[in-house]
């Protein structure tokens, strides 16, 4: 036996006080750019009017399948799901569909034709923006790969664009992968290790690092900086860490991938209470890879902020305050405050 | 024998205050969420939500309890929940095998490790810690190296509906008829016994009296659970292996041996116990117990990944020592670790329906194990 | 003159038991004062109320030394006070050499840091005092029973108190053990020290005592002149009634040969080329009861370890149980031929503490008392009480924690679980350590019935009286080789001794 | 006193088996790693780095150590280890507290939460599991909302210095005459005492000929170090905190009564021992070094991450376990942690090198760590 499909009172438009209910189940808080996902989320859902409940499952599938239930059984109107496991998340989306609610993959995409709409910056595309980033700068030389957490979809997701976008160089012989590993659970002690025995293996002479994240950024560096060759290495990141900005402004690394997040969580919140009052969606059709039929999908653009873009991306957005990411650099080598 | 029985009673007693008091901790946990949530916690739909969420860790809970008792400790469980998982989605996916063989896969997956831990403990000497410490790295390795570090998707219909469907309400009344039956019957036949071997002051209708609660636990058990959709099926595999595990602990000279042995295994050995061969057993047990609640898992979110059961291993063993067992071994109950199982799982459920930040979870949680633990030990005061 | 030490109307209660019941007692300087009673009267009980262990507030009455009103709070208080004890209960630390052990928490140190010379040179002082012939960096968990307790016996006369209280310090205690701690008694006697002086043995409590109090179910009896009392008096109060003669005067029947063990051969696990058992050989007919006698570390432990299938070093010999050849390798395979072990450590190897006696009684026969798989507890019930009632075990009921018996309680369960197990011959390794006379009186009883009922009985004793009284023939052991055997008859006191000296 | 020196040897003997298996394993594992990665393995360098990387875990194993010895254990040090490196960074960024101060609050930190986990363990009988299992969760979240789960990085170059800057060459060497000169004493002291308290035939020579050893063990350290960069710091306070933990475990009533606690606490207790003041003690120790750990470790990644130090309990007891501690209390040896540390570094640092994929990497370290203990077992028997 299913369970039941008592959706009638959940789906539609609203509850019994007529305000929309959205579930955004979280997979996990541990970048501080999911910090941000949840605040922006928050405020927009209270700037639109909408009540919103959120839950993090600590980068564990178990306890977000739990969290979705738990949602599910407080009747939200619409579910949006940043999952921990896209494959996994799959049966979340079949339950909820079976109770008659929508769900939108946020950020992260869900492996199911059911799910009603994509909102993302895509994935893949920053695997590959980071290598095509470091093989612009480093056509010819040693390349270490940190990549994310080996049990973490989206790492190896990158992983495979990364692999993609260097292979020919890499048969051509024009660039040498020396190193590539996994930093266990993204920590940056593991990418100082990492990056610390290719030192010595390779007798310093190490061109690149393309790092998967701007904490595994922070760890390459600090290998890198004992050895007097932050800043002549390149290395690459993701997710604008103000740590990681501090770092791009003194010129220790090379770049970070740069994702608005507003625009994502309110266009998530906007269309999720689009989808709940049954309205129509501004989007358009996506497919995937390990995804049987073109879905619905909102794709967003990704940026790639180095030292040169800096006052123009973050900074303009209002990401991050001018004194913060110039913080570490003197006043006399500061570009002009815009 | 007036007298013995009436220690008995006191002994039981004693023995039992660590469950009053969990079991009263449970209740004033149910009731602040209920009221914190606005009457949500205590519904059938999320009491049922609640048991689902406790079966995985109930049932591996139940295996650890016997470890722990018998002195020793596994660490493993949660990289081979992962391991057994990947296999039963590898059998069914990759290589195509039915429902039956891809369940027996993944048990046997278990008990082949549990084996082979447990002749590594026993016969070779080695800490369990350090035997099962190897464990979680190297079966955590083996599953990412199959699967390549990928989450394998299963879409088998049957498969999913071991995690995913309910028994429907009329199961769970025969079900419930065989329970009170079963009760009934092991109450006359307590009467039997203790007049055969004559302890005749004990009448029918006190012993019959005696069972009137366990048969209105069933009732209101299986009554709130299908006002909702009926026992969920890892419900059912979760009650069907705390009742094994009791009848193993409680009523048969295996059980007794794992006791004995936690309690002094040089005693337990010249007492003519073959303490390897039951600690190896033990571990294959818990092995057994692993690759069920893999399948659960897996067949719940439709999908193995090779990062399941992270942290597992911390759950059940905190589960068995809140409801009472002794990390030294010889001390501890199915019943206790079941319990340990459910507040835990409760504490979630209800911080998730809250809406608690994660780290107020974990705040909170941390505080309330160590305080829930902390008053039992001065209430045994 | 004030007495040294005055306890007045001490009582205290355990949960269910009153242990004590307004007891008094008191000692002079100088004076050897011995405190006897039956197994569970209430002596150790009496003296944790003295050394601080149930602190002042937990029992009833006042505790006087030098007429001073003294509330311990803590065994270290009663300590700074002038009082030593030497618990019944071996109380060392395994892990921690014997230097270790007899200083713990009195470690010669500056600043908190210790001074290893003066430790081990301290320790070696002591040990020779007590003509312990033992390296004090030997760990005690090396150690025999009888050793730790020298060990557990130098750790009190380190601290050089004024008021010693010894608990059955002799129990495993060789006679000429038992000759060297009495002569240091008699110095320390000398020099003022008063003792309180535990003991089932009376020969040895009527070899010191100056006077001599007695405790029965924890009321005082009376306390009496040693003079004034003979041995049979004693009992009386003790027990409360009269006691004949504590050996049965019974000659068996003996059947035919119940077990043959030829060239039996043991070597120390940790020595492989050291034999603890040498080439030892014996016979034991069904209904005959075969005493070993020997000194401590004579290997008879070993032997029987060996035998029983849970011996852990290399050994060899045959075993013939009934005429057959039988292949012991386990504990198991013995109990399926037919053999009983009742060890001589209880709490180490005889005992799961915290478990209830039905559980320990039920646990070597489990299979035959309920079934193969299957426990049955009204079975396992019936069978522990008959066993109870049998071997007179004194507890609130079957399901008392063992760990809460008195320790002859605890041995009388021992023995129990070993009757459960229907055996045709039955090893007793020191069956009656820390045992009281009545208890004695009880098991030497019981050792008889299970002879005449066709039992074969192996019974290890270090108790000379022992041996002789209760056995049928003698088998003397020295370092590890029989060196003697003799029947009843021919059995003394001086040729069994001469035999166990090598 | 021959026969007392003889069997002193003895007991050396036996005590150290487990040591010299172990540092035969290392030699195994060293030699394998340097014929595999071409000669890099064992270069000044790879050595220096190695050092480094062992310092954080080793710093803690100390500690962890005398808990263990003590009876218990700490699970929470990972998230203590989180929570002490993000108040100093806070205290450097926000706080703006110079380095000293932001240090010291670190270590304030790791030694008031130890003490409070101890005082829960000790005084208030809650089983250590319990109370650092809650601390395991309760100090992850602390850190995580102090820190708004954000990585606070670090940019002051003294506090960065910590971790990863060098002591030079010329005073490595002068640490070495220090340690030597401190050996000789020792060995002379030694003689001197064995003269006054009557043990007169050790004579002079033959105790210098013993402090050989360790001399040339302390200069081939400073040599190989020097041959790099120097000592690196986190190494320096690495040693320093082992000599510290040895110190106590060897020569004081302090670390005497741990053991005598951990064998028997009863007889511990009946010897007038403060069990539960030498056990909140204990915690304390712990909570401090990982405290100075936090800053290590913080100062090495130039950031303090809330996720930081997940696992570390695990390494933490692993090194102790694999350096012959057990966990049953009353046994083990700061050496062997140490040593322990070591191995579990070179395994990651050889493999690391040698570019293994990581599911290769826990095979193998599941593998080597069960047979390292097993292989030591069979060797005692
Ligand atoms: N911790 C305890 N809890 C409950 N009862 C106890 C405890 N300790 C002792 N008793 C009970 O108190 C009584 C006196 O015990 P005690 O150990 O003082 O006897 P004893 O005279 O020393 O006997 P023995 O000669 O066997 O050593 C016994 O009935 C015993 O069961
Ligand atoms: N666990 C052990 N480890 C090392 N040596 C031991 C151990 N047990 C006993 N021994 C040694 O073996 C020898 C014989 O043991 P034991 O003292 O038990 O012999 P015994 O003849 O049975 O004497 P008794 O029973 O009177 O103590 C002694 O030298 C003893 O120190
Ligand atoms: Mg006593
Ligand atoms: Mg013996």
């Amino acid at each position: 036996v299913q369970a039941p499909v008592d959706g009638g009172d959940g789906a539609g438009a609203g509850n019994s006080d007529g305000k929309v209910k959205i579930g955004f189940s979280m997979a996990t808080l541990k970048e501080e750019r999911w910090t941000k996902d949840k605040e922006a989320f928050e405020a927009h859902c209270k700037k639109m009017e909408v009540e919103c409940v959120v839950t993090v499952a600590n980068a564990n599938a178990q306890k977000q399948a739990n969290d979705v239930d738990n949602l599910l059984t407080q009747k939200v109107d619409v579910l949006v799901i940043a999952p921990h496991d896209s494959t996994q998340a799959a049966s979340m989306v079949n339950k909820a569909k079976a109770q008659g609610i929508p769900v939108v993959s946020y950020d992260r995409l869900i492996n199911s034709d059911k799910i009603d709409l994509y909102i993302s910056h895509q994935v893949p595309v920053i695997g590959r923006v980071m290598a095509e980033y470091a093989l612009k700068k480093v056509p010819k030389g040693n390349y270490v790969l940190v990549y994310g957490a080996s049990t973490d979809n989206n790492g190896m997701i990158m992983k495979k664009e990364q692999n993609a976008v260097l292979k020919d160089a890499v048969d051509r012989g024009d660039i040498k992968i020396v190193a590539d590993q996994h930093a266990k659970d993204w920590k940056p002690d593991e990418a100082l290790k990492i990056v610390e025995n290719a030192l010595t293996q390779n007798n310093d002479k190490i061109d690149a690092v393309v790092a998967s994240n701007d904490g595994t950024a922070g760890g390459a560096i600090s290998a890198l900086e004992t050895k007097g060759l932050a800043g002549k290495v390149i290395v690459t990141g993701q997710d604008a860490e103000k740590a990681a900005l501090q770092r791009i402004a003194e010129g220790k690394q090379s770049m970070t991938v740069y994702k608005p997040i507003t625009p994502l969580a309110n266009g998530a919140v906007e269309a999720a209470i689009k989808l709940a009052k049954k309205e129509k969606l501004e989007s358009e059709e996506f497919k995937a890879d390990g995804v049987e039929k073109a879905i619905q999908a909102i794709l967003l653009e990704v940026i790639v902020v180095d030292k040169e873009n800096l006052l123009d991306t973050v900074i303009k957005d209002g990401w991050a305050t001018f004194e913060d990411v110039f913080a570490n650099v003197p006043e006399d080598k500061r570009p002009k405050k815009p | 024998m007036a007298k013995t029985e009436d220690s008995e009673k006191k002994k039981l007693r004693t023995s039992s205050l660590r469950a009053y008091t969990m079991i009263g901790a449970l209740v004033v946990i149910w009731l602040f969420f209920h009221w914190q949530t606005g009457s949500i916690f205590l519904t059938p739909r999320n009491l049922s939500n609640l048991m689902l969420q406790t079966s995985v860790t109930g049932i591996i809970a139940v295996g650890m309890l016997m470890v722990i008792v018998s002195g020793n400790i596994d660490l493993s469980v949660g990289s081979l929940l992962a391991l057994a998982g990947g296999t039963a989605a590898l059998c069914l996916t990759v290589l195509g095998l039915g429902l039956i063989p891809s369940v027996l896969a993944a048990i046997a997956v278990g008990v082949a490790i549990g084996f082979f831990q447990g002749f590594l403990t026993a016969y070779a000497s080695i800490p369990a810690f350090i035997v099962t410490l190897g464990g979680l790295l190297a079966w955590r390795g083996a599953i990412k190296g199959i699967s390549k570090s990928e989450t394998i998707s299963v879409s088998d219909p049957a498969f999913k509906a071991i995690g995913q469907s309910y028994l429907a309400p009329m199961g769970g009344w025969i079900l419930a008829v065989a329970a009170i039956v079963l009760i009934l019957f092991l109450a006359y036949r307590s009467v039997q016994n203790q007049k055969m071997y004559g302890e005749g002051d004990t009448s029918f209708g006190s012993e019959m009296a005696k069972a009137l609660l366990p048969i209105a636990g069933v009732i209101a058990f299986i009554y709130v659970m299908n006002a909702y959709a009926g026992i969920p099926i890892p419900v059912l595999i979760f009650l069907a292996v705390a009742f094994f595990g009791f009848f193993i602990t409680n009523n048969t000279t295996f059980g007794r041996y794992i006791y004995a042995i936690g309690g002094n295994a040089e005693a337990a050995r010249l007492s003519g116990i073959n303490n390897r061969a039951v600690v190896m057993k033990v571990f294959a047990i818990l092995g057994a117990f692993t690759g069920i609640a893999a399948v659960i898992y897996t067949a719940r979110v439709a999908a193995a990944s090779p990062d399941a059961g992270t942290l597992l291993e911390l759950d059940a063993i905190a589960a068995c020592v809140i409801g009472g067992t002794s990390l030294m071994g010889g001390r501890g109950t199915v019943f206790g670790a079941c319990l340990g199982a459910l507040i835990m799982a409760s504490l979630d459920n209800g911080m998730s329906l809250l809406n608690y930040a994660d780290f107020t979870q974990e705040l909170i949680k941390g505080t309330i194990l160590v305080a829930a633990v902390g008053l039992d030990m001065i209430g045994r005061k | 003159m004030t007495p040294l030490l005055e306890m007045k109307d001490i009582t205290k209660e355990f949960p269910g038991v009153k242990a004590l019941d307004e007891v008094n007692l008191d000692l002079h300087e100088g004076e050897f004062h011995a405190l006897v009673g039956e197994n569970g009267a209430g002596k150790s009980t009496l003296m944790k109320v003295l050394s601080g262990v149930y602190p002042y507030g937990n029992y009833k009455g006042d505790i006087l030394i030098n007429g001073e009103i003294q509330k311990f709070q803590t065994i270290r208080e009663a300590e700074n006070a002038g009082i030593a004890i030497i618990f019944q209960e071996l109380s060392l630390v395994k892990e921690l050499t014997i230097a270790e052990n007899i200083f713990l928490g009195r470690e010669p140190s500056n600043l908190g840091v210790i001074n290893w010379h003066k430790m081990y040179q301290d320790a070696a002082k002591l040990l020779k005092d007590l003509n312990l012939d033992i390296n004090p960096s030997t760990e005690v968990g090396d150690l025999g029973i009888g050793q730790q307790q020298l060990v557990e016996i130098a750790k009190a006369l380190s601290q050089d108190a004024k008021l010693l209280v010894l608990d059955e310090p002799t129990a495993a205690l060789t006679e000429s053990e038992v000759e060297t701690l009495f002569e240091i008694l008699r110095k320390l006697k000398d020099r003022g020290v008063g003792m309180i002086y535990i003991s089932h043995k009376l020969d040895e409590v009527f070899e010191m005592s100056d006077r001599i109090t007695v405790l029965r179910d924890g009321q005082t009896v009376g306390t009496h002149h040693a003079a004034e009392l003979d041995k049979d008096k004693v009992i009386s109060l003790m027990v409360g009634r009269e006691v004949g003669d504590i050996f049965p005067e019974v000659s068996h029947e003996f059947g035919e040969v119940a077990m043959e063990v030829r060239n039996l051969t043991a070597f120390e696990p940790d020595h492989p080329d050291k034999k603890l058992v040498d080439n030892v050989s014996f016979k034991v007919r069904k209904g005959e009861v075969l005493g070993i006698a020997g000194l401590m570390g004579a290997g008879r432990s070993e032997l029987l370890a060996t035998i029983f299938g849970a011996w852990r070093g290399n050994h060899s010999g045959e075993v013939y149980v009934e005429g057959k050849k039988v292949d012991i390798r386990s504990p198991k395979d013995a109990i399926d031929v037919g053999i009983g072990f009742v060890t001589e450590d209880r709490k180490r190897y005889g005992l799961i503490l915290d478990q209830t006696i039905l559980d320990n009684s039920t646990l070597a026969g489990l299979k035959d008392i309920s079934g193969r798989f299957l426990t049955s507890r009204p079975k396992e019930l019936s069978a522990t009480t008959e066993v109870m009632e049998k071997l007179n075990v004194k507890a609130p009921s079957a399901m008392t924690e063992t760990g809460t018996l008195s320790g002859g309680n605890q041995q009388k369960v021992v023995i129990g679980k070993w009757l459960l197990t229907n055996p045709k011959i039955l090893f007793l390794d020191e069956p009656t350590r820390g045992i009281d006379v009545g208890a004695k009186q009880e098991i030497y009883a019981e050792i008889n019935l299970l002879a005449e009922e066709g039992l074969a009985i192996v019974m290890v004793s270090s108790e000379l009286p022992e041996v002789l009284g209760v056995s049928d023939r003698i088998l003397v052991l020295h370092e590890g080789r029989a060196t003697g055997e003799f029947s009843k008859e021919e059995a003394t006191p001086e040729n069994v001794m001469a035999a166990a000296t090598g």
